[in-house]
């Protein structure tokens, strides 16, 4: 029986039975073998691949600085150049809450740690196309 | 009237209650505890607690099957379905476990992943648990090679994916598979801690990491797209779960697509889980479930796990004695996956050692790496043991 | 050129249009006007009245059912069918109403009745009207046995209910069952406070309750588990309905699974809603509406409702009679269901009377056990007459 | 004819036409005293099991008071034991919102009846394990 | 050991890769380029792009049907189909494209069309675009009737008519022309201004036109029924495409039902684009795409697009021979819809002339009549050339 | 052939491959006239029923001035007599939310432009009967 036709054996429920328990064994650790290494050369290549695509996207970075300002989608991350603007933005968040926060606490005599203030957004348009339609001012201002 | 009355009774399910379900019964109030007591993942556990409830009721046949009548090119219901046997459909169809990941991946920051490629390796070395938990299950003789392979597929930490390979490969298993996938995803910080400390020495576990790099938004869509094309061309079969977890976190990197990325985290995904959650408790009545087999998952899993974590911890001592500078052997459990609860496990072993370690973002690359591995590995079992 | 306009002419709907056609138009047009300027139950009633304006308008086919061929192993579908028939299957197969009943219970707060059990014995004693309804129809001449009871569970006062049901015993009444219970439910300020008033004596109207007890979390945790394998152990047929609404329940209850309580209750239950509503209007073909059997069932559902809030009452009286305290009669009627509203008229029937008298909150133990009675009393119809 | 058989008959479309209307009618009255009367046992038992289940827990309660903390996810309801808490929390909210209220209407020169605030609230981590993967920092607080 | 490893390669993508495969996939990173950076109707272009991409990977199988045995009144699914194939039959019953109607209904606002209903006019005439283009795929000879009324489509600028047009007369050509109609949807701001301007002369793009009237809340009622109504009947084959636009629009303007207009204008239409938008990027397999048919669907397309925008000027400038009160011939290419970009184009080239003038308001008359316009000229096309 | 031959021929994608060229642009072009004319006859039809639906409306209007406020789901619209109402509510808003941003603004000294406040809403009530079902105080008030 070669290696092939075993495998074929235990791969099918039916004559698995009749295999006998080395054979199955045997099977089993080539499956394992097998799949270890295609799990592992599956993630390596994908390993050199990103390294790879890092390599040339930042190396094109280096030559052309991005300004491409980052949507607020996606919070924590930030390229090497938006960084310091993403950071600014942060701390303004912040700060706004903070005082917020502060003149709330002041006028109920209670401590900060109680109040979180969830709720104060800058402007984020995700609406699609067909909901603009409604709001023709918001539209003129953009043209 | 006694005779209408009597024939009342015999329809009742007091008189069908086998004691196999009401032993179900009891898991099933077990495991309601676990999630809502112990909040042991309860956004899964009390679904698949309450679907093992429903189909443990005798004579309310949820999960029956219609009665079809074909004839003449057309087919008709002469008797519906139950409930939770339509729902089903998404899980054996192999529908809904995809659309999970679709969430997961709008839900998921590959960052850590990108800012360190080298995770990619913990998170394969993690899956090893997969395989000898696979040649565990053979060697049992209890189970052939489609189960033996879905019980591996506990080992992998990621919930869908088990569904989804069980649902194909040994649907009559998928109930205590599933079970056991989210139970032991809960019980991580109990499982990992010792294996880790067992196989590291202080002075490893004190290793500090340097910051990571920043992602730029460029690498961040470009990403999902690689991993896309390069898994499905090497493992077919895990085109469907990768390409769409990929999918979901194109819909969170490109940023131009937010109602469908918000849509796909929160509404979506949270219908499907509903759905599945029910419906794979549902898979586990007591005929399927009280059996030596679902014994023999529960300590396979249990072992799984355990492989897994010492997989991804010694790969990253063994890459210490190549590498300049050396990674924190701790962020090697976290490749399991069980998202994001391993990788506060490696924070926290971390830190008991050294309070100033933050070792959190540096697990993350091997945790979400573990997700593609386990797909990977789900995928390379599809090829060998599908249909 | 004239031979493929009159082509043209005789496919449109105008050449088809029947007197029966029209008449259905004017009655979605009066439904509208009832839902929208009434603000009669406008969350069903909209979508209904729609769905009777769309299966009505001749040729457009929204109702047609696929042309399928199936050879060699294959279903191949020729003609698509509609689209209001391929979301009708909902309705047909019993997935819609358990699914609202996840949102109902998703929104319903059982604290009141859990605090006060003896609203149960309420909650049934309004469920009369479903049964002397069935006597009705069957003496009317007019309905068999499935129909009958069809026409029953209107008195139910519970939208989803009496669609779950219909649509397994009688679906070719689906469209004038659903009409009529929605209608009356949103009717119940007008057709239960003469009946209340004539019920009860102006002293017993005035009759103060107690303030009710604070209802532990645990309880309330425990209540929906409960209830699940109590009722369907000994209604088996009832458990879907019951399971699915007390899930929503724990969802809500148990206080973990916040995301799940939040799309049961939110997008899951409006989009099944506007799938349900439209479907069950489009039933509403003038061919099946336009019957006697409609007027004998828009008669016979008022007198179920009447009769179940009488019963409600009645039973309040005389439990007066063993009980210490006594309890306010005005809070049977709210047993009929149709949540919140008879819980309302109980209380501005009850401060008509005496301004200080607040009892809204005693009227909705009544008025949710009101639901589980209905759901109770179809699964003992689906169980003595179903297939 | 015996009652079962006659209302075996009643129930089946096809021979409920052949009943005189006296059976059907009779069959009909069984069927409202069978439905009734499970309706109510149904429900009757319910009512024991439950006020029994509260019996159960309140006695526990007695014995070893619990102190957990009720979550923000139901707000009225409160057990014995909570109640203080829950109410004090409750009356923080209102006078939160009352002073938000008072000093937004002092500016604006309008009635308090016209403005509603509904956007301050608690933080209640309703995200899912997944969910919080991104939010790194919140995590480290947490551990 | 060689041969199983061997057997592996052999099972990978990379194996069976075609070289029309790849092109596919850098298909699909143009238009993925084109939706993220160019932000080109990105919430369409990129979950077709991704549907693209995955449909062309090797093996996979996402468009897979499944393996059934039908036999004794039962069905039995042998080896379950792909993930997409699944989603795709929502495409190809016809369910997706009226439920994104439903939800675009929620989503817009008809007042301009009732305060000026002579839009509708323009809304016709921008239709002619594809019935001009239905000629010259008739003349190219490449097309039957069926294959040139679904390119002729691409002129209704209106993505899910164009899908719900296609998928019925023929689906093997839905991937191009889905995907042609979203391209050239998002490059109305290209095409248009210079049709525009080469038919206009500098006076007419400089007419100012009246603010429209307010439109009471009655009128907003009755126009989605009224609407419903009179295409149904005239034009039975539309029903189902109007019906759920006006649906929606009910929705959003009885103010009754803001939870069902929040689901089907957020969640639902959420969900069923994805769903959509993969499954038609799905059908794009390098063998249904990389053909001569392409290239004529593509040109065929940009004319259909220019006829369009030139029928909506010209009739507007033939108009304004009768009126007393002249109306602007820019607001006549929004009638071919693209809502609300072409509304917009009106805006800025009318602006280009006369900084003052405000055109937009005006323009969103046609816009939205030309949606209406486009369900009728498909629904035409199906009553002459449907099964 | 007639014309009706011809259109059936064409309409079949087994018989249209027989007809000859000049055939086929024929039916082509009947296709189009017809289509072009069942479209623009839908169109202008729908154009009469809205003008008279409109006169109708307003008349009625005319005759007896409605008073009946406007949801806030529709914003963008109001009939003659509900303009000035809206407006003032419109107005009111605004002066809402320019007092809160300027306060904000002023305690941060930041500029009023990085300040957006998306949260101040009037009541409205959308939740269906049964979500009311737990809100009793709530309803209390409004019985
Ligand atoms: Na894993
Ligand atoms: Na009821
Ligand atoms: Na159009």
């Amino acid at each position: 029986m070669t290696i092939s036709e075993l495998l074929a054996q235990f791969a099918n429920p039916e004559t698995i039975k009749s295999l006998a328990f080395t054979h199955k064994l045997l099977a089993g650790l080539i499956t394992t073998v097998l799949g270890i290494g295609i799990t592992f050369l599956a993630l390596i290549t994908l390993q050199f691949l990103i390294s790879w695509m890092a390599r040339l996207v930042n190396r094109t970075a280096a030559a052309a600085p991005i300004k491409a300002s980052q949507p607020a989608a996606a919070p924590p991350r930030s390229s090497a150049t938006d960084e310091q603007k993403e950071h600014s933005e942060q701390k303004n968040d912040n700060e706004l809450v903070a005082v917020i926060t502060a003149v709330i606490a002041m006028k109920m005599k209670t401590t900060i740690d109680n109040i979180v203030i969830k709720n104060i957004k800058k402007i984020e348009d995700r609406s699609p196309l067909w909901n603009r339609a409604g709001i023709i001012e918001q539209m003129n201002t953009r043209l | 009237m006694l005779e209408p009355i009597l024939a009342f009774f015999k329809s009742t399910g007091f008189f069908a209650l086998t004691p196999g379900a009401v032993v179900m019964m009891g898991v099933a109030c077990i495991l309601l505890y676990l999630a809502i007591v112990k909040k042991f993942e309860p956004l899964l556990l009390v679904p698949i607690a309450f679907g093992v409830l429903l189909t443990n009721l005798p004579l309310a046949g949820m999960m029956a099957p219609p009665i079809l009548e074909i004839k003449n090119n057309m087919i008709h219901t002469i008797v519906p379905g139950g409930l939770l046997y339509y729902l089903y459909q998404g899980d054996c169809l192999g529908i809904f476990p995809p659309l999970i990941f679709l969430g997961v991946g709008a839900m998921t920051d590959f960052g850590p992943l990108i800012a360190n490629p080298k995770s990619l390796l913990l998170g394969a070395a993690a899956q090893v648990g997969i395989f000898l938990t696979f040649i565990g299950a053979i060697s049992s003789g209890l189970f052939n090679a489609q189960e033996a392979a879905s019980i591996g597929i506990i080992g992998g930490a990621d919930g869908p994916t088990a569904i989804f390979l069980s649902a194909k490969l040994a649907p009559h298993l998928l109930g205590p598979i599933a079970i056991a996938a989210y139970s032991y995803m809960a019980m991580v910080p109990i499982i990992q801690p010792p294996i880790m400390r067992l196989l590291t020495t202080k002075k490893e576990r004190m290793i500090r990491m340097t910051q990571l790099r920043e992602v730029s938004k460029k690498e961040r869509i470009l990403f999902p797209i690689i991993v896309t094309v390069v898994v499905s061309l090497m493992v077919p079969p895990a085109g469907t779960l990768i390409g769409m977890l990929m999918l979901g976190n194109l819909f969170r990197e490109s940023g131009v697509v937010g109602r469908l990325e918000d849509t796909a985290k929160n509404a979506l995904i949270n219908i499907i889980t509903i759905f599945l959650g029910v419906t794979v408790g549902a898979t586990a009545s007591a005929e399927h479930f009280l059996t030596v087999q679902t014994l023999a998952i529960l300590g396979l899993g249990v072992i799984a796990f355990a492989v897994g974590t010492a997989g991804g911890v010694l790969l990253a001592k063994l890459m210490n004695n190549f590498l300049q500078v050396p990674i924190n052997p701790l962020i090697g459990s976290a490749g399991v996956s069980a998202v994001p609860m391993a990788a506060r496990v490696s924070q926290v072993v971390g830190q008991k050692e050294d309070p100033g370690n933050f070792l959190l973002m540096h697990a993350m690359g091997p945790n979400v790496a573990g997700v593609i591995g386990s797909a990977v590995a789900a995928g390379v079992m599809l090829s060998l043991f599908g249909k």
